[in-house]
C-alpha cells in the first residue's frame, strides 16, 4: 500500500528548513508558498528521507481568486506519496516555477496546464500550446470560459 | 558433363517455323508478344488472387470472395476500379518524370519474358546471352522507381526511391554471382539451354545458390521481408505514394510482374523450368512459378521488415561472401569432379551450404555485435 | 569531394498508417536518421475535462469510455474509484471481484492490440495483428455479454457495477482461460524468436531506468525499463491484494522488452482472472447510491494500473451534482514524454516501432 | 541482424502461418451470416413504452448528452402527467443506457437490432409512436433480465472455434 505521508510532520520539517513557506498543512495535502515551491520540491526530491523520485501528475484547479496547482509526488523506492499544492494569484499572468529540471515528466503536463489554464511555468524550455492550436487565445479550462 | 545435354533439334524448331509465311519472323514475334502479354497479365491476376486469398487464409480470415466464384474476379474488379479513378498529379511534381516513371518501371519487366522459355524452344528470342539480358534489363525498373520517387516531389516517395536504389545496387551483385555459378555448370547463357541442361534440377546442385538467389531476388523485387521501398507502416507507400489511377495500376502491375519475372527466372534457373513428367511443359512451368510465388507470399505473411542498414548489411556481409564462395566451389567442382557423379556434387553442395550458413550466422553481426545507428 | 547535405523535415502524420490515430511527429531527418523529433497532437481534443464539469457524477462514466477507447473498463474503474473515495461509498464484495475480472480481461484485450500493432509496425504484414484481433474478439464478446456493448462498455457504476453477470458468462470465461495460454504461446512461436524482429527491436529505443522514472513513465514502458512498479502491487485498489501475481519487468528498456512485458502481463492477467473466478462471492453487485450524487466538499485522487500505465482521476467536489474539477492523469500522454529521448539517433523505421512500443491511445492523449 | 539462432525463429513463425492456411477462418460473411448480438446489447434506438411512462422525465435528467426531450401536460381529472411528446435525437445518442437504467417505471428499453443506418439525418430524430416496440424494433435485455431470458443466445467466437476443431 502506498503510504500517504503525514502532512503535519513534513510541514514542520519543511517549515524548519524554509521558514514561512508552508501556507497551510491541511488534512491530506501540503500547501506551500509559491515563492519557495521550487526549493521545497527540490528538497523533497533530493533528501534521502523522502526521495520523491516520481512525479505522478500535475494539475491545476481554478478557484476564481487563485489557481491551485497540485503536484502528486510519489517515491518508488519508499512507496509513499504526498500531495503538494501551491496557490497562484492573479488571472492575467499567473506564473510558477517549472518542475522540468527536477522531473522531466512535467514537460507535457505543464504545457497542458499552460494551454488549458493559462498558468505560465518559468523555466520551461518549450511552453507552447499542446492540444489547442497556436493561434487560440483563451484558456478553456478556466471557470470563466464558456 | 552429362548434364549438359544439348537438344539442338528442338532449338532449331522455332527457327524453321515461319519462313513459308509472308512476313517471316514477324509472325513469331507477334504470336509470342501476345502470348507473353497474355501470360503476364493473366498470371499477375492469378498472383494477386493467390496473394490475397492465401494471405487471408494464413491470417485466419477469408480474403476477397465476393466478386465472381470464390472471388476469382477480384483482380478484374480491382483493375476496373483503379482504371476509373482520377489521375492526380501533385502540383509541385516534375510532370514529365512523374508521367514517364510507371512506363519505365513496367516495360522492362515485360521485356524480361522475351527470353524465358515456356517450353522447349517456345521463347520469343532464344538469345545466347539470355540471362545476361535478363540481369541487364531488369535493373532498368529501378530507374523508373527512382523517377517516381523524384518526380512525385514527396518526401516519403523520395525516401522510398533512395532505399530502392541503394538496395537494388547492392543486391544485383549476389544475384549475378549466383547466376554465374549456374552458368558455370551449364556453359551457356541461353535460358533455354539452361533448362535443357537440368536433368537434375539445379536446386539440388546449387542449394546455396538457390537460397541466395531467392533472398536477393526478394530484395530486388521488393517483397517482404525486404519491402522497404514501399514499407507501408513507415513511409506510407514509398515511391508510389503520389500515384493514382492508371499510373498506380501500372506500378501495381509492375510489382507483381516483377514477382512473376523473378519466380520465372528462379524456375528456369533452379527448378528445371518447364521440364517435368506427365503434364504439358507450359503447365509445369506455370505450376513451378506459382509455387515459387507462394513461398514469397508465405514469407510476406510471416516476417517483419528489416531496416535499411540491415538490408545493406545482409547484402554485403552475408549474401556477397557466400555467393563468392559458392562461385569458387562450383568452379572447382566443375573442373575436378567427374561429370558422371552429380550425386557427389549434390551431397557436397548441401554439406557446404549447411556449413557455410551456420558459420556465417555466427560471424554475421551488424557492426560486429555493436549496436549501430 | 564533400557533398553538401542538409536535414529535412518530415511530417509523420497526422494521417499515417502507423501513428495509431491522428498524431503527428515532426521529424527532422538527416538522410534516414532522426536528428530531432517533436510530437504534435490535439487533433482529437474533445475537452473531456471541461465536459465533465457540467455532468452529473454518473453521467461522466460514459465519457470516460471515450478516453482510452481500447480499455474502457479500466477508465470506468479509475473514475468510479475516485468518486467512491470522494464520497466514501462502500462497494459490495461481488462487485469488486467482477470489476477485477473485467479490468483484467480488458487489459488482455488492450495488450493484444498494443502488441499486435507493434508487430505490425515492425512490418509483419497484419498477421500477428489479425491473430491477436481474433483473441481480442473473444474478450470483447464476453464484455459485450456483460455490458451490452463492444467498445464503450459503461459497465462500472459508483458503488458497484451496473448489472450482475449473466449465467453464460462464467462458462465462457472458463473456456477462454483454457484456450488463451495456447494462443499466447502461438504468438510467441510466430515472432518471439524471429531473427528479424530481434534485430529490429532489441537494443532499439532504449529508455534507461533512471530516465524512465524521471520522465514519469508508467505501465509497460516503465516496467520494460526494469522498474518493478505496478500500482496493483504498490497501492492495491479494489481487491488486488487478494491475488497472487508477478510483475514482469524488462532488463534493458528497449522495444523488445516492452513487447515482452506486455505479453507476460497477459499471462499474469489470466492468473488473476482465474483466482478471481474461483473466489467470486455471491451477493449484491451494487450498493445504494443516490441517483444524483452530491459528494462532500473535498478532493480525491483515484488511480489504477490501466493497460497503458497509471491512470488517475483527480476530482474536486464542491458538494454539487457535478465535479468542480475533473483532471485525468493520462498515461499515454506522459509516456510520450520519453519519445524524443528514445528516438533521436535512430532511423525513421525505428521511430515507427519505438512509437508503436509505447502503445499510446490518441483518445487518451488529447482527451 | 544476428543469425545466431540459424533461422530457427523464422522457421517457427513460418510453421504457424502455414498451419493457419489449413484452419478454418474465424470471420463470418456478414450480410448472409449474422451473429446473434448480446442479450443485453445496447444497439439501435431507444424503445419507449407509452403505457408505462408517467412523464417523470428521470430519463431526460439522467441523459448525459441531453438528447431526450419530453413535453408533458397535467391532466387534472386523472391526476397525472400526460406525455405529449417524447423525442429522442438518436444522432446525438451515445447508447450509454443510463436512461434505461434510471427509468423507475421500466418504460424504456434499448433496441436489440444493430443495423441502424438511416438515409436522412432527419430520420434520426424520433418521437412518440416511432419509438414504440415492433417486430423490427425488439427491446433488448439491457437492465431487463426478463426480456434477456427470451432472446436468443449470443454467438461467441470462443465457442464457434472449438466447434470447428
Amino acid at each position: 500500500m502506498t503510504l500517504a505521508l503525514s502532512v503535519k510532520e513534513i510541514a514542520t520539517k519543511i517549515e524548519g528548513q524554509f521558514p514561512g513557506s508552508v501556507v497551510e498543512p491541511s488534512q491530506d495535502s501540503l500547501v506551500v508558498d509559491r515563492e519557495s515551491l521550487f526549493e521545497i520540491t527540490q528538497f523533497l526530491k533530493t533528501s534521502p528521507e523522502f526521495d520523491f523520485d516520481y512525479l505522478t501528475g500535475i494539475t491545476a484547479v481554478d478557484y476564481y481568486d487563485y489557481f491551485e496547482v497540485v503536484y502528486h509526488l510519489a517515491s518508488i523506492k519508499h512507496n509513499h506519496s504526498l500531495i503538494v499544492k501551491t496557490r497562484c494569484y492573479g488571472r492575467d499572468n499567473p506564473t510558477l516555477p517549472s518542475m522540468i529540471s527536477l522531473w522531466r515528466g512535467a514537460d507535457f503536463q505543464e504545457r497542458e496546464i499552460y494551454d488549458l489554464m493559462g498558468i505560465h511555468f518559468e523555466g520551461h524550455p518549450n511552453l507552447t500550446r499542446i492540444v489547442l492550436w497556436q493561434g487560440f487565445e483563451e484558456h478553456p479550462l478556466r471557470k470563466d470560459y464558456w | 558433363m552429362t548434364i549438359l545435354n544439348f537438344n539442338l533439334n528442338s532449338i532449331q524448331y522455332w527457327q524453321t517455323l515461319p519462313p513459308d509465311w509472308p512476313g517471316e519472323f514477324w509472325w513469331h514475334w507477334l504470336v509470342f508478344t501476345v502470348i507473353i502479354i497474355g501470360f503476364v497479365l493473366l498470371l499477375v491476376m492469378g498472383f494477386i488472387y493467390i496473394e490475397r486469398r492465401g494471405m487471408g487464409r494464413m491470417q485466419a480470415r477469408l480474403g476477397p470472395n465476393r466478386t465472381g466464384p470464390f472471388g476469382l474476379l477480384q483482380p478484374v474488379a480491382d483493375a476496373i476500379k483503379i482504371l476509373l479513378k482520377e489521375d492526380i498529379v501533385p502540383t509541385k511534381a516534375d510532370k514529365l518524370v512523374h508521367w514517364l516513371a510507371p512506363v519505365i518501371a513496367f516495360a522492362p519487366v515485360l521485356m524480361v519474358f522475351a527470353v524465358v522459355p515456356f517450353q522447349n524452344g517456345a521463347v520469343l528470342a532464344d538469345l545466347n546471352i539470355g540471362i545476361l539480358y535478363v540481369v541487364a534489363i531488369s535493373s532498368v525498373t529501378t530507374v523508373g522507381i527512382f523517377m517516381a520517387g523524384w518526380g512525385s516531389s514527396n518526401k516519403y516517395s523520395l525516401l522510398g526511391a533512395m532505399r530502392s536504389v541503394a538496395a537494388v545496387v547492392s543486391y544485383e551483385i549476389p544475384l549475378v554471382l549466383t547466376i554465374a555459378s549456374v552458368v558455370l555448370i551449364v556453359g551457356s547463357l541461353s535460358l533455354n539451354q539452361i533448362v535443357l541442361a537440368q536433368d537434375i534440377p539445379f536446386i539440388l546442385l546449387q542449394p546455396l545458390g538457390f537460397l541466395l538467389y531467392f533472398i536477393a531476388g526478394c530484395a530486388e523485387i521488393n517483397r517482404s521481408p525486404f519491402d522497404l521501398f514501399e514499407a507501408d507502416s513507415e513511409i506510407v507507400a514509398g515511391f508510389h505514394t503520389e500515384y493514382s489511377g492508371m499510373k498506380f495500376a501500372l506500378f501495381y502491375l509492375a510489382e507483381y510482374a516483377e514477382a512473376l519475372a523473378i519466380s520465372a527466372i528462379i524456375t528456369t534457373l533452379f527448378l528445371a523450368g518447364w521440364r517435368g513428367p506427365l503434364l504439358p511443359p507450359w503447365l509445369w512451368f506455370t505450376l513451378k512459378v506459382i509455387i515459387v510465388f507462394f513461398v514469397m507470399v508465405w514469407t510476406r505473411t510471416t516476417l517483419p521488415r528489416v531496416r535499411i542498414d540491415q538490408l545493406m548489411a545482409l547484402a554485403w556481409k552475408f549474401l556477397l561472401p557466400l555467393a563468392l564462395i559458392n562461385l569458387l566451389i562450383t568452379g572447382i567442382e566443375v573442373l575436378t569432379l567427374p561429370a558422371a557423379l552429380p550425386w557427389v556434387m549434390i551431397l557436397a553442395n548441401f554439406a557446404i551450404m549447411v556449413l557455410l550458413v551456420l558459420l556465417w550466422s555466427k560471424f554475421f553481426r551488424l557492426g560486429g555485435g555493436r549496436v549501430e545507428v | 569531394m564533400a557533398l553538401r547535405t542538409e536535414p529535412f523535415v518530415l511530417n509523420v502524420g497526422p494521417v499515417h498508417p502507423s501513428t495509431h490515430g491522428v498524431f503527428r511527429m515532426r521529424a527532422t531527418l538527416d538522410g534516414e536518421v532522426i536528428v530531432n523529433i517533436e510530437p504534435v497532437f490535439g487533433y482529437l481534443h474533445r475537452g473531456i475535462e471541461k465536459l465533465a464539469e457540467e455532468r452529473t457524477y454518473s453521467g461522466i462514466i460514459p465519457l470516460t469510455d471515450r478516453l482510452d477507447y481500447l480499455a474502457s473498463m479500466s477508465n470506468n474503474l479509475a473514475y468510479v474509484l475516485a468518486v467512491e473515495k470522494l464520497a466514501e461509498i462502500e462497494v459490495p464484495e461481488r462487485a469488486e471481484y467482477l470489476r477485477v475480472i473485467m479490468v483484467e480481461l480488458q487489459r488482455i484485450a488492450s495488450h493484444l492490440i498494443g502488441v499486435g500493432s507493434f508487430l505490425n509496425d515492425c512490418g509483419a504484414f497484419f498477421t500477428p495483428f489479425l491473430y491477436m484481433f481474433r483473441e481480442r474478439e473473444k474478450v470483447v464478446d464476453m464484455l459485450d455479454m456483460v455490458s451490452g456493448q463492444r467498445l464503450t462498455y459503461n459497465y462500472m457504476r459508483i458503488g458497484g457495477v451496473s448489472q450482475d453477470i449473466p449465467d453464460e458468462f462464467l462458462p465462457a470465461l472458463d473456456k477462454f482461460l483454457k484456450q488463451m495460454p495456447g494462443f499466447i504461446d502461438e504468438y510467441d512461436q510466430l515472432l518471439k524468436e524471429n531473427e528479424i524482429l530481434l534485430a529490429r527491436a532489441k537494443g532499439v529505443g532504449i529508455l534507461p531506468k533512471e530516465l524512465a522514472i524521471n520522465i514519469s513513465a508508467s505501465g509497460p514502458v516503465l516496467r520494460g525499463s526494469g522498474v518493478k512498479w505496478d500500482i496493483r502491487k504498490a497501492d492495491p485498489y479494489s481487491v488486488y491484494d487478494r491475488f497472487e501475481f508477478d510483475i514482469p519487468t524488462g532488463t534493458v528498456g528497449d522495444c523488445y522488452d516492452r513487447y515482452r512485458v506486455r505479453v507476460e502481463e497477459m499471462r499474469q492477467s489470466l492468473r488473476i482472472i482465474k483466482q478471481a473466478m474461483e473466489q467470486l462471492p455471491p451477493g449484491a453487485v451494487r450498493s445504494e447510491v443516490p441517483h444524483l450524487l452530491r459528494p462532500p466538499v473535498g478532493e480525491a485522487y483515484g488511480h489504477i494500473e490501466s493497460p497503458k500505465g497509471e491512470l488517475g482521476f483527480y476530482l474536486v467536489s464542491d458538494n454539487s451534482i457535478a465535479p468542480y474539477r475533473c483532471h485525468i492523469r493520462a498515461p499515454s500522454l506522459i509516456n510520450l514524454t520519453a519519445l524524443r529521448d528514445m528516438m533521436i539517433g535512430w532511423k525513421i523505421a525505428d521511430a515507427i516501432i519505438i512509437f508503436g512500443s509505447i502503445d499510446v491511445c490518441m483518445g487518451e492523449i488529447d482527451r | 541482424m544476428k543469425f545466431e539462432r540459424y533461422g530457427i525463429g523464422i522457421a517457427k513463425g513460418l510453421r504457424v502461418t502455414i498451419k493457419h492456411l489449413f484452419h478454418h477462418p474465424v470471420t463470418v460473411q456478414y450480410p448472409e451470416q449474422r451473429l446473434n448480438p448480446s442479450r443485453r446489447t445496447r444497439g439501435n434506438e431507444l424503445i419507449w413504452d407509452r403505457t408505462k411512462c408517467t412523464g417523470c422525465a428521470t430519463c431526460a435528467k439522467t441523459c448525459p448528452q441531453g438528447v431526450i426531450k419530453i413535453i408533458t401536460s397535467v391532466s387534472t381529472e386523472e391526476n397525472k402527467y400526460v406525455v405529449e411528446k417524447f423525442e429522442v435525437d438518436t444522432g446525438y445518442c451515445i447508447f450509454c443506457g443510463l436512461c434505461v437504467e434510471a427509468c423507475p417505471y421500466e418504460a424504456l428499453f434499448m433496441g436489440y437490432a444493430y443495423e441502424r443506418a438511416k438515409y436522412r439525418r432527419g430520420e434520426l430524430v424520433q418521437a412518440n409512436e416511432m419509438l414504440g416496440a415492433s417486430p423490427e424494433r425488439r427491446p433488448s435485455g439491457y437492465m431487463h433480465p426478463e426480456i434477456a431470458a427470451q432472446l436468443p443466445r449470443q454467438t461467441l467466437l470462443l465457442e464457434r472455434i472449438t466447434e470447428e476443431e
